[in-house]
């Protein structure tokens, strides 16, 4: 296999990878989301959805929430405009997929003597191409506000439109004080810088060089407005119950609402996946750079199997603590059921032990280490993501919704100009720096 | 051959997202076929090898300009007689006179420029790419960077002024 | 065929022009204060294309720059058209350019 | 606001915080979460609970209603249908053929006891979850109306003490 086409195939599952990945997140962030808001509220949440008796805590109620959706009758309003009504949530829904392309998964490994990326596509322009995607996003809700002939959708589309075109703004200058600060646009090149440590006036600190270490003013700010640029709360005012009913979605019934739900998780997984690539050193692991990774497989199996065994503990002790704690709530459930997973927990944590002790009895074939390496970065990216899914479910059941003119104020008033002052700051100290 | 087919489709796009803008009785349509086009233009200067120009077409004409103008239609309640189509008497006559004005002018064009005249020019690297282009601006073009920002705060206040109720 | 392959310089300089042709047919034919405003973005976008296009032919720089002036400078012209659009519809409740001729002596 | 509020970050913080505790508890101890889950467990409801309606009986296990229709004229949401028949017993004039109540039409208003003057019909069947698969199944017959009732709450049947008015016209010295 020659070169080029190894890149084609390369880059074509990539594509495919990349375009899956916040689709295979969907039903895990709605799960979360439920179960989040519900011991949040002290409630037990979803827990009743079952196949032959197995709930897997709730996991199933995704499935039961396809199928009815996919069952229920499938309306277009009379008076609606036929083809942008149909046109709006494929809209939404292909631009929510698409930024994803320049998101590195991991470092580009060698094997066999060839590249293999975990990159979809490397533009020249970088995190503009996220910048100008994610642009094109509000045509969806200003499509399906217009076009269902609404009252309450159509206030509900101008009112997400306005707010996302005003979030866009600090948003984007967030992102400059990022490239100002790593001398480069494109996604690859600003995670690698991410991998060293900390220097300030020539001292190495015991910090990642992370965005959230370097510019914390723009990490605040990009992650402000990733949640209204998302719709989410508290700046979910585009579907303000309480007063626009359910806002632009208001007419979608079936399939199409569930592409716009899908459309509006698939968005946060995508902010969840850039903040952690742009802020916090997306696949990289703190304190460990590639090539450290690379040359020592010792320390990569160290990290994967410490790993395995905290986490397998910790999800086996929750899951045997709710094995025990069951009041006869879960009527119907399967005693078993706990007990296995938290049996598989215990036992991840377990087989991780036993590689770990016999670790340095291991010798390593030769593709080993840059494949161990890639896997340490893509489960630290994961881990990374889901923690900032856990903030978004944990902002919502927080905060209340803003009020319209609050919310104005704060983009064009209070982030506008703390986004600017930090552009100058940074350009400042990047002058004495020099 | 890949180049040839990209550029005819996206032109092919382009003109009849043109067309759609000028012939749509809703400014709602023709605005959304404009976006189109404006993807489409965007496509062109990425096969001109200007991908910053490219990510800005999308990011300002499309994802701002564009919003903002359909914010504005939509905003203003339009009556139902406001929506006029298009006339089609002032629409084929001035289509005409540029078709016409093509046939002349456009074989003369070709006689003077040849279709082999031009070649595209061997590029540096990263011509037309977010650095090139900023370092142009800011050596070259910095006075009228400058005296540019200026005419956007003219365009914010003014606009301020004139749509505002109350100041 | 030989007229349409390969693709030079000169398919893109006809393509500008048509579609600067679009947009001077539709400043010339439409009322609506919104198709012209964006039939003027087309013209614009038509020497956009050219100015890309030279840039191209000449393997340099300053036409880009030209283009990012050009899109700053349609960026003022719609936020400004707008504001006079939506004040003149307060004063007349119509978007028809005809109506609007109240300058006229 | 004070400036710290105005802020918002501080705050939302604290929110953060309080949240999160919560999460951690009920994470960690799932058992005291104050929940009842639901169609198993049930919660204790007041004695005074105006639930489902049941017709009473007399001793001889006829219907206590004559059918006079007070009670399906008293009722807001028209759910009570009535239809009368001659009575075995001589000293009863009629009783109900058929007595249907709509429960999807019930408002659960009252008038209907309050309306009867032989003390035939009360809502005092503790039962909150009245929900069926069909529309028939939630229109409730003359048998189910007698003889399904909630056997601890009829023996343990309190009337409502009579209202004692402390001023007004009805006021006792």
């Amino acid at each position: 296999m020659d070169s080029q086409t190894f890149t084609l195939i390369n880059i074509t599952a990539m594509t495919v990878v990349m375009w899956l990945t916040p689709l295979q997140f969907i039903p895990f962030f709605i799960w979360l989301e439920r179960k989040g808001s519900a011991i949040i509220q002290d409630r037990l949440g979803p827990n009743r959805a079952e196949i032959f008796g197995i709930r897997l805590f709730g996991l199933i109620h995704n499935f039961a929430d396809v199928v009815k959706l996919l069952m229920k009758e499938n309306i277009t309003p009379s008076s609606a405009n036929a083809f942008y009504y149909l046109l709006a949530p494929f809209w939404a829904m292909t631009v929510s997929l698409l930024p994803l392309l320049v998101v590195p998964l991991a470092a580009p490994i060698d094997i066999a003597g060839h590249t293999v990326r975990f990159q979809a596509a490397n533009f020249g322009v970088g995190i503009l191409y996220v910048l100008s995607i994610t642009s094109m996003g509000v045509f969806g809700v200003i499509l399906a506000g217009w076009a269902s002939n609404n009252k309450f959708s159509l206030l509900g589309g101008l009112r997400s439109s306005a707010q996302m075109i005003s979030y866009e703004l600090s948003m984007g200058l967030a992102v400059v004080g990022l490239l100002m600060v790593y001398q480069g646009v494109k996604v690859d090149g600003i995670v690698e810088s991410q991998g060293s440590l900390l220097t300030f006036n020539g001292h190495t600190l015991p910090l990642p060089n992370w965005g959230i270490f370097l510019q914390p003013v723009g990490f605040f700010l990009f992650l402000v407005a990733s949640f209204a640029e998302t719709n989410r709360n508290p700046f979910d005012l585009a579907e303000g119950e309480s007063e626009l009913v359910a806002g632009y979605h208001i007419e979608y019934s079936s399939v199409k609402f569930a592409l716009f739900f899908m459309a509006e998780y698939s968005n946060m997984v995508v902010s969840a996946f850039l903040v952690s690539t742009l802020f916090l050193g997306g696949y990289q692991v703190p304190f460990a750079s590639t090539e450290t990774l690379v040359q020592k497989p010792q320390v990569t199996l160290f990290i994967l199997c410490f790993m395995g065994i905290t986490w397998g503990l910790a999800v086996g002790y929750l899951l045997y603590i709710y094995a025990q704690q069951q009041k006869p709530l879960y009527s119907g459930m399967k005693r078993w059921e706990p007990f296995i997973l938290s049996g598989a927990g215990l036992g991840l944590a377990v087989g991780s032990l036993a590689i770990l002790a016999f670790s340095s009895a291991i010798t390593f074939p030769p593709w080993a280490p840059a494949v161990l390496a890639a896997l340490l970065q893509m489960i630290c990216l994961l881990t990374k993501v889901v923690f900032f899914c856990w903030l978004f479910v944990w902002v919502r059941w927080t905060m209340p919704r803003f009020r319209y003119d609050q919310l104005m104020n704060l983009g064009w008033k209070l982030m506008l100009p703390v986004a600017l002052l930090n552009l100058l700051v940074t350009g400042v100290v990047l002058l004495i720096q020099k | 051959m890949l180049e040839a087919v990209v550029f005819y489709i996206l032109a092919g796009v382009l003109v009849a997202m043109g067309l759609m803008v000028i012939t749509r009785t809703n400014p709602i349509a023709s605005a959304l076929s404009m976006v189109v086009a404006f993807v489409a233009l965007a496509g062109l200067y990425a096969t001109l090898s200007a991908s910053l120009l490219a990510i800005i077409q999308i990011l300002v004409y499309a994802g701002g300009i564009m919003v903002l103008m359909i914010f504005v239609i939509m905003l203003l309640n339009l009556h139902p007689e406001d929506l006029k189509p298009m006339r089609a008497r002032a629409g084929a006559v001035s289509l005409a006179i540029l078709a016409v004005l093509g046939f002349v002018l456009g074989p003369i064009f070709l006689k003077v420029f040849p279709s082999g005249q031009w070649k595209m020019a061997t590029l540096f690297p990263d011509f037309g790419s977010i650095f090139t282009v900023g370092e142009k601006i800011f050596s070259d073009y910095l006075f009228p960077f400058e005296v540019l920002s200026l005419l956007l705060l003219a365009a914010v206040v003014g606009a301020l002024v004139l749509s505002k109720r109350k100041l | 065929m030989d007229l349409l392959y390969p693709v030079t310089p000169t398919h893109y300089l006809v393509l500008s022009a048509v579609l600067f042709g679009i947009g001077v047919a539709g400043v010339l034919s439409r009322r609506n204060v919104f198709i012209a405003l964006m039939s003027l973005e087309l013209m614009l976008n038509a020497v956009n294309l050219s100015f890309v296009t030279f840039s191209r032919i000449n393997g340099d720089l300053t036409g880009h720059v030209f283009v990012l002036f050009v899109v700053a400078v349609a960026a003022a012209e719609a936020c400004v058209g707008l504001a006079i659009v939506i004040a003149l519809f307060r004063l007349k409740e119509t978007v028809d350019l005809d109506l609007f001729k109240s300058l006229k002596g | 606001m004070t400036g710290a509020q105005k802020l918002y970050l501080p705050e939302v913080l604290k929110g953060l915080a309080v949240t999160m505790g919560h999460a951690l508890k009920n994470l960690l101890n799932p058992k005291g979460m104050p929940v009842i889950s639901f169609p198993e467990e049930k919660k204790d409801l007041p004695p005074t609970t105006r639930g489902r309606h049941r017709l009473m009986k007399r001793e001889d296990e006829t219907p206590r209603c004559t059918a006079c229709m007070l009670c399906a004229t008293a009722c807001p949401a028209e759910c009570i249908h009535i239809l009368a028949a001659e009575s075995a017993d001589p000293d009863v004039e009629k009783v109900p053929q058929k007595f249907d109540i709509d429960m999807l039409r019930c408002v659960f208003c009252g008038f209907c006891v309050d309306a009867c003057p032989l003390d035939a019909i009360r809502m005092d069947v503790p039962e909150i979850d009245l929900a069926g698969y069909t529309r028939e199944s939630l229109v409730y017959g003359k048998e189910f109306l007698m003889n399904h009732d909630n056997k601890d709450i009829v023996a343990n049947y309190n009337p409502p003490r009579p209202v004692v008015w402390t001023h007004g016209p009805h006021a006792k010295p």
